[in-house]
């Protein structure tokens, strides 16, 4: 990073290397086609030049052959590229369970985000090499993108969504961390870094603060503050659905339709309720839109996600609520 | 595109088909059939729209450079709705497990 | 022309102007602002749309010039965000989506396929006066406030939170955006129903075949974008809900909508180009060219594959994963067309007789950089590599090679092609080539830097950046330069020409097509009678036929 | 070399034909094309619209079916009846044309005229009910026009409901005033072309005008015919 005039990223996450593998395989069919054409062309140019001006060639109409030839050749080898990209693709997109989570909020003009032990940071972050980190994005205005070029991930921060993405850091070091979907004045000011640790120095950092309020505590705080215990209480006995070990599971609605309780769900029940109703449940939830932050809400779904069923229960999923 | 004459009757029978399908969807509109609904307002409303292009618009005695076009506008608009929901209605399958 | 001695073979005698042309048809501004003659409309937009480049490449100037120093300090955020946009708005909407279709296209074909003007004289005219007031509406937000959200309108920034004069842009795009379907529709109608006698679809030249497929997506896109503008206008104005997340609307369906146009509207740049290259490289190796139907169906497929892969500039918006895959797969077929076409190009040069005046030294160009551009489109419907890519310097040199190396290498390619058929004059064949070179020396050290800075990591649409990118910038700000002088002299020699070029003939090049069996400057109805068509497209064995027209 | 020979009637007469035309047929082909072509680009307009309005209709089908509530199926019914009525009489306008009787055009189109008009001063009432309550005027609350003021209280849903039933109105507007829009713009035309036909511009041999105008009068018609189901009909059972 701190070379004067680099010309490659560098390499420091688990994905790099495919991704420039990929890239560089990429590069080598277009150095072919575009070496390998010019130069026919440039051969025809002098070979078949005009040397007088009753020169009149003899008619080729075209080749049927021919014609399937470079039809068929870069099919082929435009689906193996295409084979290949999803590959990566859908490994970029699928996060290992064992992931440590961070969340991001994007805000005109800054990347503020959250450690999963609840330190805050803004336009910087903090992680141990070799872990991966599932990184879950949210914006509070305006469209953002969070991109580390040295990882080779890029993901849009959406205002009203989460969008996920993971990296696993291979590089103790100092990364870029760019803002890549225009978002107004300070745009380009929109950047911070991405400090990879070894793992002890990353414990080290994390001790340093000050004592830092986990999201699920807080979360929990929360929870109590904004009184969504009297309908939401663990014994079913509430006018809400029972949380406990919802999270990740399939939800039946009082339309019909099954959705999973994920980030997305959660967020969209705390701030419209009554749109998703879950069956045998009345729609009486006041919304909470203008009440909690982005932050908050954060702080509520991983207290949600926390919540796990009382041993020696039975599921008391909604799903059995009718 | 053509000047094939129809008789005035035709018109009104297409006329008549018209209200009796408007009717019709209003009537099916006042029971819930559940997802049929939607369906059933939508093929009331094509089945309209198809009686106003052959006779009233003459599609039906047009040459095939007119039926060319409208199935062009109709399959260009079928690509902006279908391929906007491939989006919509696969969101979320989500890929991470929990 | 230094090589003009096929039109001396069939005027031995010095050629002259002919007496009465469509330029010498009237006089006074009534006769040209009123005028429903397409090949005076032709003329009106090539005004307009020189004006138009030259406003845009001075906004190129001022980025080239503020990104020599990492830290912005040549010009304020705020300056250089409206620049950009500035930019961006102004050459695509107001000079590549109409370049050749309204120029070059306007003019040629009611000449191609031997009619005496457009179907619709009267919206031709029409569409320009849209044209020109959508313009005044742009350029009126650009000067008052300005404008700060780039090209793209993305929301919510464009409906809520930018402090610029979104809603005037808004309305001039909507309203230009007519003037494209109009002109559109005007191609479509004339190839249809107005072709002379003889002239089968299958005889059509292939720049005809480019702009019937380009009139395909101006038609079909173009109302999409309008729609998605006007909604916008509507948010920002009157704060209705579509897509402001704060009031349950989904920002990504804007993106869905805007993109459905914007990606085919990149077609609409490169498939007249493309069209042209045909023509032009027929003509420079005087052979029929390789493969006419695969060339012509190949035009027709990149137009409808066109619309089917608008969500691969969505990759990493947060859009389903599955339907990332449909689109990335959809992505690969177009590259299939467009690679057939340059395989038949370089066949035809085969066993040609090539010569190398001034157009064919912009085919060549042409070439090598619609092939970077195109092969570098690969790396962005990858799924793989555009997740790292997208929004980067490597998008930016990407479209600029197909939107700039491509479409703008073929415009000019074009107009010095036919230049001596729209004035009747030639210019000089050693400034053509010297311009041409200098355009593609400067093109490529101003954007194959920016490949390099965008795998870097360097974001698009950024005013200030890491020190480490210095040198590449500086590197393409040097480019830049070159390529605005190469740009200067053509605007320099060709008006030279219009005033003091010798008569160039009717058919200087030798080359086939009825456009060149009229005289130069054609006469104000085209042909005096309706020619008939014997022959195939490109039938360089035979001689050229006699003027018509005289 | 050989050209076609003279071109029939070219010159001669000041008629319809136009100069830069071979002959009628090919005009006749040239502006009945133009306006299919013209109808493809409006389906794309307005499928713009239909697209947002499937994806919205999706998310939010309870705000969407609580907003259609509120709207008046009678008045989109009896305004359904009546543009397809105007339809019935504009082909009849046509079918006079093709026969050559220029007093009967004149009597159809006027009909048509009298229809349209019917059918914009209905949605000037319809439309005035949800505009009033923004300026204080009409019948208490409930504003429906998007916006600040948009209140939803009359809807009766769940206060986070309301920015959903704002996007449906939103929709509603749109689409409906884009379509009124249509009118607005066909009505003159018509009234243009009955006074061309009233002068007896057109025959038997050329009536293409009255049918161009048709064309567009029934697609405007074909939208309306979507409109009704997909805005008053949600849930009204």
């Amino acid at each position: 990073m701190n070379q004067a005039f680099p010309l490659l990223p560098e390499q420091a996450s688990a994905q790099a290397g495919e991704v420039d593998a990929l890239f560089f395989f990429i590069v080598a069919v277009t150095v072919f086609f575009t070496i390998g054409i010019s130069l026919v062309i440039l051969f025809f140019a002098v070979k078949y030049r005009r040397r007088s001006d009753e020169d009149r060639p003899r008619e080729i109409h075209g080749s049927l052959w021919l014609e399937l030839v470079w039809t068929i050749i870069p099919l082929g080898i435009v689906i193996l590229m295409f084979a290949w990209g999803s590959k990566v693709f859908f490994q970029m997109n699928r996060p290992p369970d064992d992931a440590m989570n961070v969340s991001v909020v994007g805000k005109r003009w800054m990347w503020k985000v959250q450690q999963p032990t609840g330190q805050r940071e803004i336009n910087e972050l903090h992680v141990p090499v070799g872990r991966a980190v599932k990184l879950t994005i949210t914006s509070e205005d305006v469209i953002h993108s969070f991109f580390v070029p040295a990882f080779r991930i890029k993901k849009d921060a959406v205002p009203g969504r989460y969008n996920v993405a993971w990296f696993r850091a291979t590089k103790v070091g100092t990364y870029h961390l760019f803002c890549a979907e225009y978002c107004g004045t300070e745009h380009s000011k929109m950047i911070g870094r991405v400090v990879v640790m070894e793992p002890e120095d990353y414990q080290t950092w994390l001790a340093g603060g000050p004592p830092p309020e986990s999201p699920v505590v807080a979360g929990e705080q929360l929870f109590t503050e904004l009184n969504c215990i009297t309908c939401h209480r663990p014994d079913s006995a509430g006018r809400g659905p029972v949380l406990n070990g919802i999270f990740g599971r399939g939800v039946k609605l009082a339309s019909g339709d099954t959705v999973v309780a994920d980030e997305a769900y959660v967020h969209e029940s705390i701030l419209n309720p009554a749109t998703k109703v879950v069956a045998g449940y009345q729609p009486v939830m006041p919304t909470y839109q203008g009440l909690v932050t982005e932050e908050q809400l954060i702080a509520l779904i991983a207290y949600i996600k926390s919540l796990q069923i009382p041993s020696g229960e039975t599921v008391p999923v909604p799903e059995e609520a009718e | 595109m053509s000047d094939h004459i129809v008789s005035w009757k035709v018109y009104v029978a297409v006329f008549l088909a018209l209200g009796v399908l408007t009717v019709l969807t209003v009537v099916a509109a006042s029971y819930d059939f559940g997802r049929l609904n939607l369906i059933l307002a939508l093929g009331i409303a094509i089945t309209k729209a198809t009686l106003v292009v052959l006779y009233f618009m003459h599609a039906r005695y047009a040459g095939g450079l007119t039926g060319i076009v409208i199935a062009a506008a109709a399959a260009f608009f079928f690509i902006l709705v279908f391929l906007t929901l491939s989006d919509y209605t696969t969101r979320s399958w989500s890929l991470t497990g929990y | 022309m230094n090589q003009g001695t096929e039109a001396k073979a069939m005027t031995p005698e010095a050629n002259t102007l002919p007496k009465e042309h469509y330029l010498n048809a009237g006089y006074g501004w009534k006769s040209w602002l009123l005028t429903t003659d397409h090949k005076r409309i032709a003329i009106l937009y090539l005004v307009s749309i020189s004006v138009m480049f030259v406003l845009g490449g001075l906004y190129a100037a001022l980025i080239r010039w503020n990104l020599l120093v990492p830290d912005g300090s040549h010009m304020s955020a705020e300056t250089y965000n409206r620049v950009f946009t500035a930019h961006g708005v102004i050459m695509i909407f107001f000079f590549l989506i109409p370049s050749i279709p309204v120029t070059l296209g306007n003019f040629l074909i009611p000449l191609m396929i031997g009619a005496r003007d457009l179907a619709f004289p009267r919206i031709n005219l029409l569409s320009w006066y849209v044209y020109v007031i959508g313009a005044a509406f742009t350029l009126y937000s650009l000067f008052s406030g300005g404008l700060d959200t780039g090209w793209t309108f993305y929301t919510p920034y464009s409906t809520v939170f930018a402090q610029s004069n979104v809603a005037f842009a808004a309305i001039g795009i909507f309203i230009a955006g007519f003037s494209s379907i109009l002109t559109g529709l005007n191609f479509i109608v004339t190839i249809h129903t107005m072709r002379a006698p003889g002239m089968t679809w299958f005889r059509l030249p292939l720049f005809v075949w480019a702009h019937y497929a380009t009139a395909i997506i101006q038609i079909l896109g173009t109302p999409v974008v309008a729609i998605t503008i006007l909604l916008v206008a509507l948010e920002r104005l009157f704060h209705f809900g579509f897509f402001d997340p704060a009031r349950g609307g989904d920002p990504i369906l804007f993106q869905h909508l805007f993109w459905f146009y914007s990606h085919p509207a990149v077609y609409i740049m490169i498939l007249p180009s493309m069209g042209v290259i045909s023509e032009l490289i027929t003509c420079f190796s005087r052979k029929r060219i390789f493969g006419y139907s695969f060339i012509a169906m190949s035009s027709m497929a990149i137009a409808v594959i066109g619309f089917l892969i608008w969500a691969h500039h969505m990759f990493v918006s947060g859009m389903s994963v599955y339907s990332a895959m449909i689109f990335s797969a959809l992505t690969y077929l177009v590259a299939i067309p467009s690679a057939v076409k340059v395989f038949n190009w370089t066949a035809t040069m085969f066993r040609g007789s090539i010569s190398w005046e001034t157009p064919m030294m912009y085919v060549f160009g042409f070439i090598g950089l619609f092939l970077i551009g195109g092969l570098t489109g690969l790396f962005l419907g990858n799924l793989g590599t555009d997740v790292h890519l997208t929004d980067t310097y490597f998008v930016v040199a990407h479209f600029h090679y197909i939107m700039v190396g491509g479409a703008i290498m073929g415009y000019l390619g074009g107009i010095h092609f036919w230049w001596p058929k729209i004035f009747g004059r030639t210019y000089s064949e050693w400034w053509g080539r010297i311009s041409a070179v200098l355009i593609f020396v400067g093109f490529n050290m101003t954007f194959l830097p920016q490949f390099l800075l965008g795998y870097l990591g360097m974001p698009r649409r950024y005013h200030a950046y890491p020190e480490e990118f210095q040198v590449l910038n500086v590197l393409s700000t040097a480019g830049a330069l070159i390529l605005g002088i190469g740009y200067l002299f053509p605007s320099l020699y060709l008006v030279y020409s219009m005033v003091k070029g010798e008569p160039a003939g009717n058919n200087p090049w030798g080359a086939r097509g009825l456009e060149w069996e009229t005289t130069s400057p054609p006469p104000a109805h085209n042909f005096e009678r309706t020619p008939v068509v014997e022959d195939e497209a490109y039938a360089y064995d035979k001689a050229p036929r006699e003027a018509f027209g005289v | 070399m050989s050209e076609v020979s003279s071109r029939p009637g070219a010159a001669a007469s000041p008629g319809p034909l136009q100069h830069h035309f071979a002959d009628l047929k090919q005009q006749k082909a040239a502006a009945s094309l133009g306006m299919w072509v013209f109808i493809a680009q409006e389906v794309l307009f307005f499928g713009g619209l239909f697209a947002t309005y499937t994806v919205y209709r999706m998310t939010y089908p309870e705000a969407f079916s609580a907003g259609s509530q509120h709207l008046s199926w009678k008045i989109g019914f009896f305004n359904t009846l009546v543009l397809i009525a105007s339809s019935l009489t504009m082909a009849m306008g046509v079918h006079s044309a093709a026969l050559g009787r220029a007093k009967r055009i004149v009597a159809w189109l006027l009909a048509t005229i009298f229809l349209g008009s019917l059918f914009l001063g209905v949605k000037y009432f319809e439309y005035e009910e949800k505009i009033a309550p923004c300026f204080g005027l009409g019948a208490g609350p409930g504003c429906l026009v998007p916006g600040e003021r948009f209140d939803a209280s009359v809807l009766h849903v769940a206060v986070d409901m309301a920015p959903q039933t704002q996007i449906f109105y939103s929709l509603y507007f749109a689409m409906t005033g884009l379509h009124a829009l249509h009118m607005i713009i066909g009505i003159p035309i018509i009234l243009w072309i009955a006074h061309a036909a009233w002068r007896g511009r057109y025959s038997a041999e050329w009536h293409t005008p009255v049918e161009i105008v048709g064309l567009y009068w029934h697609f405007v018609d074909i939208i309306w015919i979507f409109l009704f189901p997909l805005l008053y009909l949600i849930g009204t059972h």
